[in-house]
């Protein structure tokens, strides 16, 4: 029964998405809609942002520039869903235990956070030696190159969340081969979710500078005034990276956030 | 019959092909009875949407959206020497040489969201697993119908 | 000559009771405060209406509309006072003062409960009374016939036992689900139709061209949506809401609930369609004849009642229908009588639900074969109930007299001598059953007496009299009720300026 | 900073979710200060906006200065009917948030700061959507709004809470996921996200306007937010979540979240594709309007068989919403339909949050969850009791309470554009709702004071300080209801100005 809904549901769903398919723009066409504009309209937006995103931000990638800047504010929605997916998983699924049962087992270890109970007692670590000293390698180089893709977002792709995805995976991958203990050791609880937090504060927060020049929210040529170098474009282009450290700040915790709570569900304890 | 294959589905072919990816994503969401199958179907759906969109930016000939700072600079000291308004020579950036930037801008928030998304889903799954010992859904509503709530 | 002025007297007028609501339940502990300030609060109103009454009866017009600007059809909440409404707002504040000392004894010799909740929401209906009485266009009329519906709720079912809670259901089921049904679309019909809803000179619908069928259909739906009219088959809430004290009956029947029913089908007839409409489409022959039925068989019905209160509840059906065949024949004279109908038959009825609430107090008695020979233990009570029945039934020389006599003569002029038998065939069923409750009352000896008295009882001389402060109003409504024949001319005169300043053609 | 008001109102909560994430995990004290200040700063900036709409006209903001062309930045708009919504979301979720105080010393009390940012991030999502003028900007906060609720009816205690929020989830997303396809072929058709800015060149194009891209386009929006706002044939997912998240969240989230859908529903009808869609296709519109009328029986009959009180109240929406989307579509010439759904939008929020406050306090005083535990209730607790009747009475459309006067304009439209079966549905909807409401006055009003209650109540003090802070917003919540109908016309006039002169701004500038 719910199958044949589905199916039905499904046909009609295809039927009238493939319907319109006939009127579309060749794939490729270099002249649709979106690409070019409407004929006889004002040039799309698309346009817009090639011709002139040098100009106004002095950013080469133009992906970037639009991300952070034109279309910044959808941005700073986005680093909010992420919050809120990182706040939304522990809020559901994580347990918490009271500080006074905690005391009554008497067996936590109550190295990391007050509140939340998180421990390192099994020790795997030594018995992965080999995982171990890979890391221990490896993890550096990823987070220097998360590092490196957030920074050199402006003139190739990269950016806030691709750098950060690859800066919470060194953090996971520490988690793989030291159980979950050694990384919330580096990355504790509370700090995490204070991190997600700050990410979008410093998004919001620089936006929320131009106020005070008397711009408009997320203008970041208004830093110019602050910074005193290289005028407006170069000032848009340093409120760019500020804004992707924050996006990547938000992205790395949510990310650990996530595998840490979804792994162990949400015990963050033993692993996995 | 070929001719309308030709006329409708070779210059849309990758249009053919996000419906249906998100058709198979649809069909799972709404008709498998497994939660986590369920979810694997809304991601299907989700991803084959940034099929839509990354498409419709595609430009035959174009290349990433990265204008090197070469040509940059170019633009700006054309419009420097307000080129812009003698419009004698061709403003140094080609619009065609690169692909819609914007398709990929906003995919890169619906990806985002999709993750999210997951991330909620596999939690609640977990919970829920935890409270009724399955994944099924039929299992989990028949013990929701002889459980009195515990509100 | 329509000159109107702009004041914000119908406003304080209606809001001075509403006032009171706070204080009431500010004094919820001390009972005297309480009630002194219903009375208060009903002199004030009546000050308010008072002052109105001059600009009135000169043939001006007040006017107030709250929230107005913008000239894009909207409707605002206006008020507007001319002789209609000035003769039903006299006729509620004044007697809304008798009531709420006549509710004091009552309420205190019965030991009610929660007699503040009681004050509050007599308070509140007291506000939507006079709200609809100067109601200045449809939506402001309707806006304040609901909350006069609501406000009542609590009143009727006082007792809140499975009698009340029927009784309740029955009342709401009647009233807000015929005014929702019924009045709301024909009300936009209305707006829909003529583009505005204001009470004016003209009528709503003067100018429009409604057929034969849109015009029956819009009358049957405000005079059976206006419910509170209780025009057969939608009557039977009426009785039902017997249950509540005696007081709220009075109220209800006298002043606020089923006036306010007739009232706004007059103000339907005579602003919304207009007598120049109606009788040239010739829809309100229907309305007549409804009536004409009701008046008949709720008289029927009253002769066969025992319960005193019921009776009187099957009577003020068929009052009403007087009221409101009056109006529907669309004659000078006929229109005249009604409106006066509302102003005699509310000092009448009021009466006699005040006499029915005081044999109640004093001895318990409800049934009418239970009255015999009370009238000597409580002499004052049955001469006033003389008295109300004789006005109600339309014998000079009481107030009732007058507004039969200009019925009865529009009927004729309408040569409509159907219609006039059913007036005349109701009146002799009317002194039918009121007489022999005064008979029983007087002349049949007394059983043999228990100590049933209930303890307010005051004994003088050997008489039983309910409570001095039940006794006062009921006095003072019955004498008025004489007076009001030989001293009609404020109603007569706000009458005729509502036929010929209110009337296109005088 | 007057005239960054618009933004503003977004921003204060988010600010306020960020710092409470920051500081609350270390003192939870901290918490319910803070989000009070976000959001009556957000209350006072929706004020200003709503003063600037009524006394100089709709407002544009550039987020991050992008003026023109169009269509290169994101652009927020207020106009008089959303800064209006404005401020019917900074009321509620005062209210809501006010009712929520006392989260300590219950059930996962750790876990209270991070309900206090998700309700914050809910409100964010919902301001956003509200003020913002771009097509694609709707959707990201569609999805902040979408994953809060996730997360806060997924909060509660109860077992079923989590399914119903799993169900949620998956419906949800589908729903936003078609929203997204349809902006996907709008801007495959136009090349351009900004809501007017498409207006123009759909107006400017008819043969685009026209073409089977818009209209599927059209379809799936719809169908997204059809969805979202749980109309009738896909509303499953809405009485359960509802229902079970704790009466904190729901307290949030039903008055509000199927509204904001309505009004993006309105926002891109009439701000992207125009009247005209309405208009020109009567058989389309008859069409929605039937399956309106459909979600207000459905709405109704349901509601009828619920003998639990939020259950009941969460059917009401579907019947609510039916209302809404009806009027949206009559069509009729004066857009009268138009202003009763606008105004409906602003009234079913406040009386939908004063029926749920109430149903959290009478959960929470006297863990009454059904009808027949209400036994007695004027007498047991007559504020909450009476606050309860004045939401009832809107509910019902008695004058004076705001339910009524959306009811007489929608009337009003469907009269003059001959939808007859919508006045039926609408009135019998109405008689549905009094049967409804007067079945539990008959119970609180008639019935005996239960002895248990008595006893639970003295057994647990604390419960009676909380519960002043539980009854207070549900006391302002009905006079709000009260207010807002008896002083309905400043309101209407703001919703006309809109309505009647530039909801549409293409076809006001021919």
């Amino acid at each position: 029964m719910q199958k044949l809904f589905a199916t039905i549901a499904v046909i009609i769903t295809g039927a009238i998405l493939l319907n319109a398919v006939e009127d579309f723009p060749r794939f490729g066409d270099p002249h649709s809609p979106p690409n070019s504009g409407v004929s006889g309209g004002s040039v799309s937006s698309s346009v817009h942002y090639l011709q002139n995103t040098y100009l106004d931000t002095r950013v080469p990638n133009v992906v970037t520039a639009v991300l952070a800047d034109y279309r910044g504010y959808d941005t700073l929605f986005e680093t909010a869903v992420i919050l809120t997916a990182g706040i939304a998983v522990f809020a559901i699924l994580r347990v918490v235990r009271r500080k006074d049962e905690e005391e009554s087992t008497g067996s936590e270890e109550k190295a990391c956070s007050g509140e939340f109970s998180t421990s390192d007692s099994d020790g795997e670590g030594r018995h992965r030696v080999v995982v171990g000293t890979a890391c221990r390698v490896v993890v550096p180089l990823a987070q220097l190159f998360g590092f490196y893709i957030i920074a050199h977002g402006h003139p190739s792709p990269g950016g806030g969340f691709q750098g950060g995805v690859v800066l919470g995976t060194s953090f996971i991958l520490l988690a793989l081969a030291g159980g979950l203990g050694s990384a919330l050791g580096r990355l504790r609880e509370d700090m995490y979710l204070r991190l997600a937090c700050l990410g979008v504060f410093i998004y919001a927060g620089i936006g929320l500078l131009s106020l005070f020049f008397r711009r408009n929210f997320l203008d970041y040529g208004a830093l110019s005034g602050l910074l005193q170098t290289g005028g407006e474009e170069m000032a848009r282009s340093h409120g760019i990276f500020g804004v992707e450290l924050g996006v990547a700040m938000t992205v790395t915790s949510v990310m650990f956030a996530l595998f840490a709570n979804l792994s162990t569900r949400g015990e963050l304890k033993g692993g996995l | 019959m070929m001719e309308w294959i030709k006329t409708t589905i070779v210059p849309h072919f990758n249009f053919w092909i996000y419906v249906v990816i998100m058709m198979l994503g649809l069909w799972a969401a709404i008709g498998k009875n497994n939660l986590i199958k369920k979810l694997i179907g809304l991601s299907i759906f989700q991803t084959a949407i940034l099929l839509l969109y990354v498409s419709m930016g595609v430009k035959e000939g174009a290349s990433i959206p990265i204008v090197d700072e070469t040509m940059g600079e170019a633009a700006v000291d054309f419009m420097a020497q307000g080129g812009g308004a003698a419009g004698a020579t061709a403003f140094p950036i080609n619009p065609d040489l690169f692909a819609n930037p914007l398709p990929h801008v906003l995919m890169l928030t619906a990806i985002v969201v999709g993750v999210a998304t997951l991330g909620v889903a596999l939690a609640l799954c977990q919970v829920i697993f935890r409270d009724f010992g399955t994944l099924e859904e039929p299992e989990i509503l028949n013990q929701i119908q002889t459980i009195q709530d515990d509100v | 000559m329509e000159n109107s002025i702009q004041s914000y007297l119908p406003l304080w007028a209606c809001l001075s009771s509403l006032a009171a609501v706070p204080l009431i339940l500010l004094f919820r502990r001390e009972t005297f405060l309480r009630e002194a300030v219903t009375i208060l609060a009903g002199i004030a109103k009546l000050c308010f209406v008072l002052a109105m009454l001059p600009i009135i009866l000169q043939g001006s017009m007040i006017e107030l509309t709250l929230f107005g600007g913008g000239s894009d059809g909207l409707v605002p909440i206006a008020f507007r006072v001319d002789g209609l409404g000035m003769v039903f707002a006299l006729v509620a504040s004044i007697l809304w003062i008798p009531t709420s000392i006549y509710s004091i004894g009552y309420m205190r010799g019965l030991k009610e409960h929660s007699q503040t909740r009681f004050y509050v929401f007599f308070a509140v209906s007291l506000f939507a009374t006079l709200g609809v009485a100067f109601a200045g266009n449809l939506l402001t009329l309707y806006v304040f016939y609901e909350v006069l519906s609501l406000s009542t709720w609590p009143l009727v079912t006082h007792h809140q036992d499975a009698e009340a809670r029927r009784g309740g259901r029955s009342y709401l089921v009647h009233l807000l689900g015929t005014s929702i049904a019924f009045v709301i679309p024909a009300m936009i019909y209305v707006w829909v139709k003529s583009g505005t809803l204001d009470f004016g000179v003209q009528a709503i619908l003067a100018n429009t061209d409604l057929s034969y069928v849109q015009g029956l259909a819009l009358l049957l739906a405000f005079a059976f949506g206006f419910s509170k009219g209780a025009l057969m088959p939608l009557h039977s809430w009426l009785p039902g809401a017997m249950v509540a004290p005696t007081p709220v009956s009075a109220l209800l029947h006298a002043v606020a609930v089923v006036k306010v029913g007739v009232f706004c089908i007059i103000r339907t007839v005579l602003n919304v369609f207009g007598m120049d409409l109606l009788g040239g489409l010739g829809i309100h022959l229907v309305l007549c004849w409804i009536a004409a039925i009701t008046l008949v068989a709720a008289s029927l019905i009253a002769l066969t009642q025992d319960n005193l209160k019921r009776m009187l509840a099957f009577s003020t059906i068929g009052q009403l229908s007087y009221i409101i065949l009056g109006i529907a024949l669309l004659t000078e004279h006929a229109a005249l009588g009604s409106i006066l109908h509302i102003a005699m038959h509310a000092f009448g009825k009021i009466t006699l639900f005040f006499c029915a609430g005081a044999i109640f107090v004093a001895t318990g008695k409800k049934q009418i074969s239970e009255l015999n020979g009370l009238g000597r233990r409580m002499p004052i009570t049955f001469a006033a109930f003389a008295i109300g029945a004789a006005s109600v039934t339309g014998l000079p020389p009481m107030g009732g007299f007058l507004s039969k006599l200009y019925l009865v003569w529009g009927a004729a002029e309408a040569h409509q001598i159907a219609l006039l038998c059913a007036f005349l065939i109701s009146s002799v069923l009317n002194g039918a059953y009121f007489f022999p409750v005064v008979y029983r009352a007087f002349f049949l000896p007394e059983p043999e007496m228990d100590a049933i008295h209930a303890d307010g009882a005051c004994c003088v001389h050997g008489w039983r009299e309910a409570p001095l402060l039940c006794v006062l109003p009921l006095a003072f409504t019955a004498i008025s009720s004489i007076l009001l024949f030989f001293f009609p001319s404020t109603f007569y005169d706000l009458a005729s300026i509502v036929l010929h300043g209110g009337v296109a053609n005088p | 900073m007057s005239e960054h008001l618009p933004v503003i109102v977004v921003l204060a909560p988010l600010f306020g979710a960020v710092i409470v994430g920051f500081f609350g995990t270390r003192d939870r004290h901290l918490c319910f200060p803070i989000a009070l200040t976000a959001l009556a700063l957000s209350f006072v900036c929706s004020i200003g906006v709503v003063h600037h709409v009524a006394t100089v006209g709709a407002w544009d903001y550039f987020v991050g200065g992008w003026e023109s062309p169009h269509g290169v930045g994101i652009q927020l708009r207020a106009d008089g009917v959303n800064s209006l919504l404005l401020l019917a979301i900074a009321v509620v979720a005062l209210l809501a948030l006010v009712y929520s105080i006392r989260q300590d010393g219950e059930k996962d009390a750790e876990k209270s700061p991070f309900f206090y940012v998700l309700f914050l991030l809910l409100c964010v999502g919902l301001f956003g959507i509200t003020i913002t003028g771009d097509a694609f900007n709707v959707y990201v906060l569609i999805e902040i709004t979408a994953l809060t609720s996730y997360g806060l009816v997924a909060i509660g205690s109860s077992r079923r809470s989590r399914v119903a929020a799993f169900q949620y989830l998956v419906i949800g997303t589908v729903g936003a996921s078609f929203y997204l396809i349809g902006v996907g072929y709008l801007y495959l058709a136009v090349g351009s996200l900004n809501m007017a800015d498409i207006r123009t060149i759909l107006a400017a194009n008819p043969e685009i306007a026209n073409s089977r891209i818009i209209g599927t386009a059209l379809v799936f929006i719809l169908l997204g937010v059809w969805t979202k706002m749980g109309l009738f044939p896909l509303h499953g997912w809405l009485p359960n979540a509802y229902s079970y998240c704790p009466s904190g969240s729901a307290n949030l989230m039903a008055p509000l979240v199927t509204k904001v859908s309505v009004y993006v529903m309105i926002r891109i009808l009439f701000g992207v594709f125009g009247l005209g869609v309405i208009t020109e296709n009567p058989g389309w519109s008859d069409l929605v309007v039937l399956i309106a009328v459909g979600s207000i029986v459905a709405g109704s009959v349901m509601a009828l068989t619920q003998r639990e009180i939020k259950k009941m109240l969460c059917c009401l929406i579907v019947a609510e919403v039916g209302y809404m989307v009806g009027g949206t579509w009559l069509g009729d010439a004066g857009r009268w339909g138009l202003t009763g759904s606008m105004y409906h939008i602003l009234a079913d929020a406040m009386m939908t949050s004063c029926l749920f406050l109430a149903a959290g306090v009478f959960a929470k005083q006297f863990g009454a969850t059904r009808l027949e535990h209400l036994s007695g209730l004027f007498r047991r607790s007559p504020w909450a009791a009476g606050a309860f009747t004045l939401g009832g009475l809107a509910m019902i459309g008695v004058p004076p309470m705001c339910g009524f006067f959306s009811k007489f304009y929608l009337i009003r439209g469907a009269i003059d554009s001959g939808h007859w079966l919508y006045i039926v549905a609408l009135l019998g909807s109405s008689l549905v709702n009094a049967i409804l409401f007067f079945r539990i006055f008959e119970i609180a009003y008639f019935g005996e004071v239960p002895e248990s209650s008595e006893s639970s109540e003295g057994g647990c003090p604390t419960r009676g300080r909380h519960a002043a802070w539980r009854t207070a917003p549900l006391l302002v919540a009905a006079a709000l209801t009260l207010l807002l109908g008896i002083f309905n016309r400043p309101v209407i006039d703001l919703i006309r100005g809109t309505v009647v002169e530039n909801i549409d701004i293409v076809s006001m500038q021919e």
